[in-house]
């Protein structure tokens, strides 16, 4: 429902859309990054030069040292793939889980939907970092408990979405068409009800993706992410904040990232959805 | 075009004309690109007199009458021989003054009060707003003129209703409170945007009363609508729009009755009625046989295919539909007609057997239809097809049209996949559709393309009964003519029977053989339309054909 | 109204007037059931959500208590297990735990020896000034914004939504980072040390408030500019209605519908904020507590902490659903 | 347009309230009452109880409780609560002489029955570190009369004085722990000190009020009577940053924990700081000999030699946090061996050879050791947030980049504070080197952290898990012997053994730093634990 208000809010003409055209090239950067880090990074992600220490942005290193000397860039290009798998991870977890429960929700028998509809309500009603907290200290501070706990916790958002757009779905003029065509249920599921349910999560996972990359980071921010020399994003932000007087950048450049990140998977969320909506 | 100018109107400038326009011209620039929406209208308005503008969606008729109030919207260039409010010139006004000319010079009252009230704040509250804009005595004074105000424009128990939420008001109410919210300062003119548009046929009658007494007192009516019958009524002087400019200008009864322009002359004969049953009412082009339409006269009451006995209908303790009964004939069409909230609709679903009765039988083709299980329904089902009045929500936006109506061919007709291809291009041949329609998008389509679709998609399973829910209410006249025209065309050629529900009795009355007449969920009246139309037995009947605007 | 007005209507319209209040009380009654439902699966969430985490919790309540890290023997550890019923069987814990909670008692802290209610109720009030302030500060910055750059034409719109956008997507620990270090530690206007006072709370509301309303604004802006196409706006103008008086009589209630929906699932947000915040502002508060709780496997403090914000959660979306009863009457009759 | 000017208007409006809004507050900031009669402290770590076995306990517990004796700068027990104290000839019977006249701030005497019982209330758990101490060696407490109390140990313990003035020794009033519930007596210990616990907001701060009826100030003070200043807010900040930014803009009178990096800067611009390295075990990491890999000996060794800790340590800890390469006690401590200290060298060469040697020839992919199909790993968890700070986690990275050179594989595993306190990675077969410190006034600790766990009496703070009954006979006859020259001479051998053996090395000097504005002056750090001590502190002009 909120995804859907981002999307109006975001609205505008088509044509060339420098915002979408600069996200497209944000993710394929750190896709890039995920994939070959190598390729991109200056230096190794760990190699420490501890007569470099703390040093400013500057041509050697764009994005200044650490406190061990090893070169900030290098750790966010590294970082990416952590942070990204991170966040597909916990996108697809929340997804798979969202389709699951919102179709019994909405599709369920009697019992069935009540019971997984309450369950939703109430698994919502909790603040979502609360329950990653929960999840984290069950399973203990790692990056699959990131996923875990993120995927679970942002889920029972998607699942009311996913059970709105199925029973909107279900209820649509041209359901009830095929009814009247004397088309099955199983037919009208099939064709017409899931598909149109489940389309515009292809936009929604975008956009989870984005979500998840920083909520992913605040449990790593409030240290209960994955372990150190790992250049996770929201662990370099973590780490940095020992050094916020002498080294801004050390906080500064690891938020930014994982904000350009999240901006950018929004942004080709909402125009993929706005194109859903147009029709193309 | 060329614009046929009568020589009982001049465009020069009268003395005392209340409202006067000469060579309005209106632009719109949106992302470097310029339309143009309005071009050269013009047009006196005296006092106490009612000038019309009749025109199709998309005419430039409501972009005329907001730049009159100096709200054309964004983008809008305006330009201008002469627009004068009595001696005002209007071309330069401040956005500040003409804040003060708006509501007190000028009354403004739009389409469905629903949305034209605030929903949120209490209707006496938008009435008492008008006078408060333009600092009228004191807060207790409006209050009270409020209610009088109310009361003049024949709201019953204007105290409470004061109090009370467009919602929370029946249709003729809410567009009552907007015309006491515009006449409140009494302006000289009431410009009037489709006032009756989504109303009643009753409650049509009663606000085209209210604008007869405003112009009575005096008050300059410009009243813009689509519907000739309506304007028929009240209109002084006529003018026609089309595509941004006048193509007729003259005295109403001379436009009506003796069109010059060949586009008034197709919108008038596109207007259904008694008057126009067996004719085309759009004119062929060249693409199909030019045939007269006889009236289908084989209808055979004896061969019933859908059989409706003593149906009824409860929603949360309401009743919808009590004990409804018709039966429908091979090749007949059957009109039930009746204002919102009548059980029309309701009846039509339950004859689909999409909503079932509390009470009562239904059967098709001989053939139990309610009360049976839908598994045993279902075989029987491409024997019925529906139109519904909103053809886009009843196909999945994700497919194409050729797609839509592939999935429409029942599974058992046995075709292979050329066979499928061949039928889809027929379906499309049979509703006058190009053949590329077939890889389009409904959404892409026009809502005269989309409903010939639709009808196509009903076609697909060649059905014996085809059920039309409205389905020509929201297209503009002369596409609603083409619609009518392929539908006795459809009927003629595949003796199809139709059962026809429509609010619109012109539509009705040129539609149907027999004609049902529903109010409060039941049927008052049946008959021969043309006898239900010359001679209406039940008062309700009767009632409803006295408001009916006079023929064209 | 008046006293007769108001009877007139009683007498002339009785039977609606009864149903109506038969409807309220039938939603308010669903409402309520509704909401022990929620509570009781949070409770009973909560529990299993604590009773599965690792390690021996009365190992982890010795070692809490002795700040050393390491395995202890049974003998050590049997008066704990004993006091808090740690070898009971899970139902018999779950069902004292239910029982205890149903007469309002949350149990007594592991760590600190003290009813649950007393430590939470000490940190409530700071987390809820918190959070209040930070939603207020959001309706505030919200609706200035969105009224200075909605439906004034394409280049402010795409400046208004494209801020909207942005502040929506920063997180909480960067946004309070960087609001402490630029006005706390750089310029010096506010106290580093969060604590009590009105400066104490701007830049912790602050960090709560700016994605909030970019948040809301992305909402907000959609519905304004869909009221101000309107044709009731346009009425209003035809009456002879300025601009500045459309937008704030007429647009501004109808646009706030979504931001008001917002607000109550905002508040389980901003907890999830304050969590982060109280961190980076050294401010006490739930928040704080929570974190340390579960860091200790302190059982009854976690879930005294989940109910409460459940409980919060509840309660603030029936004021919600009030709020937008009053702001949006067709709720009220239909 | 007029909409142009209502836009203007609108954006003036708002932004008057923003300014006004903002004016106000910094207004209310830069008027937060300066009173000269609170000391706001800025301390790190916030305790579950204001008394108990942590270090950050008895920090705080050190203003409001006095102890039996206090440790003066020459590492002397000097009289505090107890005015004299002698030894029986066998080592087995300490005797104590009280002050007279002292009082709890709850009325009750401190005399020589309460203190007899402050004993028993500690060897039964009522401080777990207090217990520790004591486990082994303390018998029973026995009022001879109501201003002496004999002790008697189970065997001799020559420095059993000076360990008493650890915080964690602090005299309670017998009648509060016996009549208040636990919870008040977690949340406000009733002791004889100098300050009286007068509330505590969780989350936020302690407040304590001067004690106007003190008396029994200890000796190394430099006043008597009741302390200068009426009261210490004691705040928690858990961020570094914070916490100098506090002290920077006068928020802050005095801070704990600067950070390292801070320190250079705090120092020019005028703050008078102080530090104090903590005797006892100093930073270090000890090796599970266990299991594989660090069973063996030499890969131990190799493992040392592989790291230039000292270059680690000058690089993170600016010159401020010392370095120390003796795994078994700090510098600070008496008997401190140089020897142990200095015993590996950063030597990559030899350490290679060791690993060779130790037959781990062979290299994976990612250059790690291999043997028989075994990668040479490490599993190293960390008090991550409780145990260890940024610093420390800083060092470790360090460590485990330079160990990759030799071909070691470490998995460092930040422990979250739940699992850290419920134990998770604290057995022999959860870890492979863990890191930590423990804090005590002399090598005494050195009986606590490699004593032989026994099946009847475990000891799992020997977190190398060495059973060697020769260390141990070593440590217990240091412990007892009574010559500080002969006992300094055992507890050097002690640590050269756990050196040649391998079991653990030092990284780093426990630190305790204090802040101080140069408004307050009187400001010490205690010598049992370097905790700040406000008793002499006020304010200058």
């Amino acid at each position: 429902m909120t995804v859907i208000d981002v999307a109006r809010a975001t609205r505008s003409r088509a044509r060339l859309d420098p915002a979408l055209l600069a996200s497209l090239a944000a993710v394929a950067f750190f896709l890039v990054a995920a994939v070959v880090p190598g390729f991109l990074s200056p230096h190794a992600p760990t190699a420490l030069a501890l007569d470099e220490a703390l040093e400013p942005p500057s041509f050697a290193h764009w994005f200044g040292t650490d406190q061990i000397g090893r070169d900030l860039l290098s750790r966010v290009i590294h970082g990416a793939r952590e942070s990204l798998l991170i966040g597909f991870g916990a996108a697809g977890i929340a997804i798979v889980a969202a389709i699951v429960l919102g179709t019994l929700a909405a599709l369920g028998g009697r019992v069935v939907s009540a019971v997984v509809s309450r369950a939703i309500e109430v698994v919502f009603a909790f603040p979502i970092l609360l329950l990653a907290l929960l999840l984290v200290s069950i399973l203990g501070a790692s990056a699959w408990t990131q996923v875990i706990a993120v995927g679970v916790s942002t889920a029972p958002g998607y699942a009311r979405m996913v059970r709105g757009q199925i029973l909107s779905a279900k209820n649509a003029g041209y359901v009830e068409a095929a009814r009247a065509l004397g088309h099955s249920p199983r037919r009208i599921l099939t064709n017409h009800v899931l598909p149109n349910a489940i389309r515009p999560l292809v936009a929604v996972f975008t956009m989870a993706l984005g979500q998840s990359i920083v909520w992913a980071s605040g449990l790593s921010f409030l240290g209960l992410g994955v372990a150190p020399p790992s250049s996770e994003w929201g662990a370099l932000l973590d780490a940095g904040r020992a050094f916020i007087m002498q080294a801004p950048w050390l906080t500064f450049i690891p938020g930014l990232i994982i904000v350009v990140f999240a901006l950018a998977a929004t942004t080709i969320g909402s125009r993929i959805q706005q194109n859903l909506e147009k029709g193309e | 075009m060329t614009i046929v100018e009568r020589q009982s109107t001049t465009v020069e400038r009268r003395a005392g004309a209340a409202l006067t326009v000469r060579g309005l011209r209106v632009d719109f620039t949106r992302d470097g690109s310029t339309r143009d929406v309005v071009r050269g209208v013009s047009f006196a308005l005296e006092p106490g007199r009612c000038v019309a503008i009749v025109g199709e969606s998309g005419s430039g008729k409501s972009v005329t009458a907001r730049t009159l109030a100096g709200l054309a919207g964004s983008g809008a260039v305006i330009e201008a021989d002469e627009i004068s409010l009595g001696a005002r010139d209007l071309t330069s006004v401040a956005e500040h003054d003409w804040r003060r000319i708006r509501g007190k010079q000028l009354g403004f009252i739009q389409q469905d009060a629903l949305v034209s009230l605030d929903p949120l704040r209490p209707v006496g509250r938008e009435i008492e707003e008008a006078l408060r804009l333009h600092g009228w005595r004191s807060r207790s004074d409006r209050r009270r003129k409020a209610i009088d105000l109310l009361r003049a424009v024949g709201v019953p128990d204007p105290e409470r209703r004061a109090l009370q939420r467009p919602h929370e008001l029946s249709g003729g109410l809410r567009q009552r409170a907007l015309i006491a919210s515009a006449i409140a300062l009494d302006p000289e003119i009431l410009i009037a945007d489709e006032p009756t548009t989504a109303l009643d046929v009753t409650v049509q009658a009663q606000v085209l009363a209210q604008l007869e007494t405003a112009k009575a007192r005096g008050t300059s009516i410009l009243l813009i609508s689509h519907d000739l019958s309506v304007v028929a009524q009240i209109a002084d002087e006529i003018l026609v729009m089309s595509g941004g400019e006048i193509v007729e200008q003259g005295a109403a009864n001379d436009v009506l009755t003796a069109p010059q322009h060949p586009y008034t002359r197709r919108l008038v004969d596109a207007v259904p009625g008694g008057h126009t049953r067996g004719e085309r009412l759009a004119p062929q082009d060249l693409t199909t046989p030019n045939l007269h339409l006889p009236r289908a006269a084989s209808a055979e009451r004896d061969d019933a295919v859908l059989e409706v006995r003593g149906v009824s209908k409860r929603f949360a303790g309401v009743t919808a539909v009590d004990q409804v009964s018709f039966t429908l004939g091979r090749g007949e069409t059957l009109g039930i007609v009746g204002e919102s909230g009548s059980g029309k609709s309701t009846t039509a679903r339950i004859a689909l057997a999409l909503e079932s009765a509390d009470e009562g039988e239904v059967r098709l083709l001989g053939t139990p239809w309610s009360g049976v299980p839908e598994r045993q329904r279902r075989s029987l089902r491409p024997r019925i097809g529906v139109v519904y009045q909103d053809p886009l929500s009843s196909f999945d936006p994700r497919w194409t049209v050729g797609r839509i109506l592939s999935d429409a061919i029942p599974a058992d007709a046995g075709l292979t996949r050329v066979e499928r291809t061949r039928r889809v291009a027929d379906l499309l041949a049979q509703v006058s559709l190009p053949a590329e329609t077939r890889g389009r998008l409904p959404l892409r389509l026009s809502g005269g393309q989309r409903q010939r679709v639709a009808i196509a998609r009903a076609l697909a399973t060649s059905p014996d009964v085809i059920v039309l829910d409205e389905a020509v209410s929201a297209l503009d006249v002369s596409v609603q003519a083409q619609i009518l025209d392929l539908l006795i065309d459809l009927q003629r050629e595949y003796g199809l029977s139709y059962l026809f529900i429509s609010h619109d009795l012109g539509v009705i009355h040129h539609m149907s053989d027999r004609v049902l007449v529903m109010t409060g969920g039941r049927v008052v009246e049946e008959g021969d339309a043309d006898r239900i139309f010359r001679a209406p037995e039940h008062p309700y009947t009767r009632a409803l054909i006295r408001s009916l605007p006079k023929p064209v | 109204m008046t006293l007769t007005s108001s009877t007139e209507t009683l007498t002339t319209e009785p039977k609606p007037g009864a149903e109506r209040g038969g409807r309220r009380a039938r939603r308010f009654l669903s409402r309520i059931s509704g909401a022990i439902v929620v509570l009781w699966g949070a409770a009973t969430a909560a529990f299993l959500a604590q009773a599965a985490l690792p390690g021996d919790r009365a190992t982890a309540i010795f070692n809490i208590r002795a700040g050393q890290a390491q395995e202890r023997t049974p003998a050590e550890l049997a008066p704990i297990v004993d006091a808090f019923g740690l070898d009971d069987p899970l139902l018999l814990q779950y069902l004292h735990y239910i029982g205890a909670l149903l007469r309002g008692d949350l149990g007594t802290s592991y760590q600190q020896f003290r009813p649950v209610w007393d430590l939470i109720g000490e940190q409530l009030g700071s987390t809820l000034i918190l959070t209040v302030t930070g939603i207020a500060l959001a309706w505030l910055v919200m609706v200035s914004w969105v009224t200075l750059t909605a439906g004034r034409g394409a280049r402010l719109k795409n400046i208004g939504s494209a801020v909207d956008t942005v502040t929506a997507s920063l997180p909480p620990y960067w946004l309070g980072i960087l609001l402490l270090l630029v006005f706390a530690l750089w310029l010096g206007w506010f106290p580093v040390m969060g604590g009590g006072g009105l400066a104490g709370i701007v830049l912790p509301a602050l960090t709560l408030a700016i994605p909030l309303a970019g948040f809301m604004g992305q909402a907000v802006r959609a519905e304004y500019e869909r009221t101000l196409d309107q044709p009731f706006v346009l009425s209003a103008r035809m009456r002879g209605m300025g601009d500045l008086g459309i937008r704030i009589r007429h647009v501004l209630r109808h646009a706030s519908l979504p931001a008001v929906t917002l607000t109550g699932w905002a508040l389980g947000a901003t907890i999830s904020g304050a969590v982060i915040v109280e961190q980076i502002y050294s401010r006490p508060g739930i928040g704080k507590t929570l974190v340390s709780a579960v860091g200790a496997q302190d059982l009854p403090v976690v879930t005294g902490v989940v109910v409460l914000v459940a409980a919060l959660y509840v309660v603030a979306n029936v004021l919600v659903d009030v709020a937008y009863t009053l702001i949006d009457s067709r709720l009220r009759t239909s | 347009m007029t909409s142009s000017r209502i836009r203007r208007t609108i954006a003036v409006a708002s932004s008057a309230v923003m300014l006004s809004l903002l004016a106000a507050c910094s207004q209310s900031a830069a008027a937060a009452p300066e009173d000269d009669d609170t000391i706001v402290y800025a301390h790190q770590q916030e305790p579950q109880c204001l008394y108990g076995g942590w270090i950050e306990q008895a920090y705080i517990s050190y203003q409001f409780l006095d102890s039996l004796f206090s440790l003066d700068d020459a590492g002397e027990a000097v009289p505090w609560l107890g005015k004299s104290w002698s030894r029986s000839d066998d080592g087995l019977t300490y005797t104590i002489q009280l002050k007279p006249g002292v009082v709890f701030t709850d009325g009750t005497p401190v005399d020589a029955e309460a203190v007899a019982y402050n004993f028993d209330y500690w060897a039964a758990g009522g401080n777990s570190t207090a217990q520790v101490w004591l486990g082994g060696y303390y018998e029973s407490a026995e009022v001879v009369d109501d201003l002496t109390v004999e002790i008697h140990l189970l065997r001799p313990y020559a420095r059993f004085i000076e360990n008493l003035t650890q915080s964690y020794f602090g005299i309670q009033s017998q009648h509060a722990l016996e009549t208040r519930t636990d919870e008040e007596n977690c949340r406000a210990p009733i002791g004889s000190g100098a300050f009286v616990v007068d509330e505590w907001n969780r989350g936020e701060n302690v407040l304590l009020t001067r004690n106007e009826n003190y008396t029994s100030a200890p000796a190394n003070a430099r006043h008597s009577g009741p302390a200068y200043v009426e009261q210490i807010d004691w705040r928690f900040i858990a961020e570094g940053v914070t916490r100098v930014s506090a002290l920077r803009s006068g928020e802050a009178d005095a801070i704990y924990d600067i950070p390292a990096v801070e320190w250079a800067d705090i120092v020019d611009e005028g703050y008078s700081v102080q530090k104090f390295v903590t005797p006892g075990r100093p930073q270090q990491i000890s090796f599970n000999t266990t299991r594989a890999p660090f069973d063996d000996e030499l890969v131990r060794q190799a493992f040392i030699l592989s790291l230039d800790r000292e270059s680690i340590v000058d690089a993170v800890g600016y010159g401020v946090i010392p370095y120390d390469g003796n795994g078994a006690v700090s510098r600070a401590t008496p008997g401190y061996s140089e020897k142990a200290a200095e015993r590996y060298p950063f030597d990559a060469e030899r350490a290679n050879e060791l690993l060779d040697e130790a037959g781990w020839t062979g290299r994976d992919a990612d250059g790690y050791r291999v043997k028989d199909d075994e990668t040479l790993e490490a599993v190293f968890p960390y008090d991550a947030g409780t145990i260890i700070n940024a610093d420390g986690a800083s060092i470790f990275q360090a460590v485990q980049e330079q160990a990759r050179a030799t071909g070691f594989k470490v998995d460092l595993i930040p422990v979250a504070p739940s699992e850290t306190w419920a134990g998770t990675y604290s057995g022999p077969d959860s870890y492979d080197i863990k890191a930590g410190y423990w804090t005590s006034v002399n090598a005494g600790i050195l009986y606590v952290t490699w004593r032989q766990s026994t099946d009847d009496d475990p000891n799992y703070a020997n977190s190398a898990f060495y059973d060697d009954p020769e260390l141990e006979k070593i440590i217990v006859e240091a412990n007892s012997t009574s010559n500080v020259a002969e006992q300094n001479a055992l507890y050097g051998r002690a640590q050269e053994l756990i050196a040649d053996r391998a079991t653990s090395f030092g990284l780093y000097d426990r630190l305790s730093t204090l802040g101080v504005s140069s408004r307050l002056a009187g400001v010490w750090q205690e010598h049992a634990q370097g905790g700040p001590t406000f008793y002499d502190a006020h304010f200058v002009d």
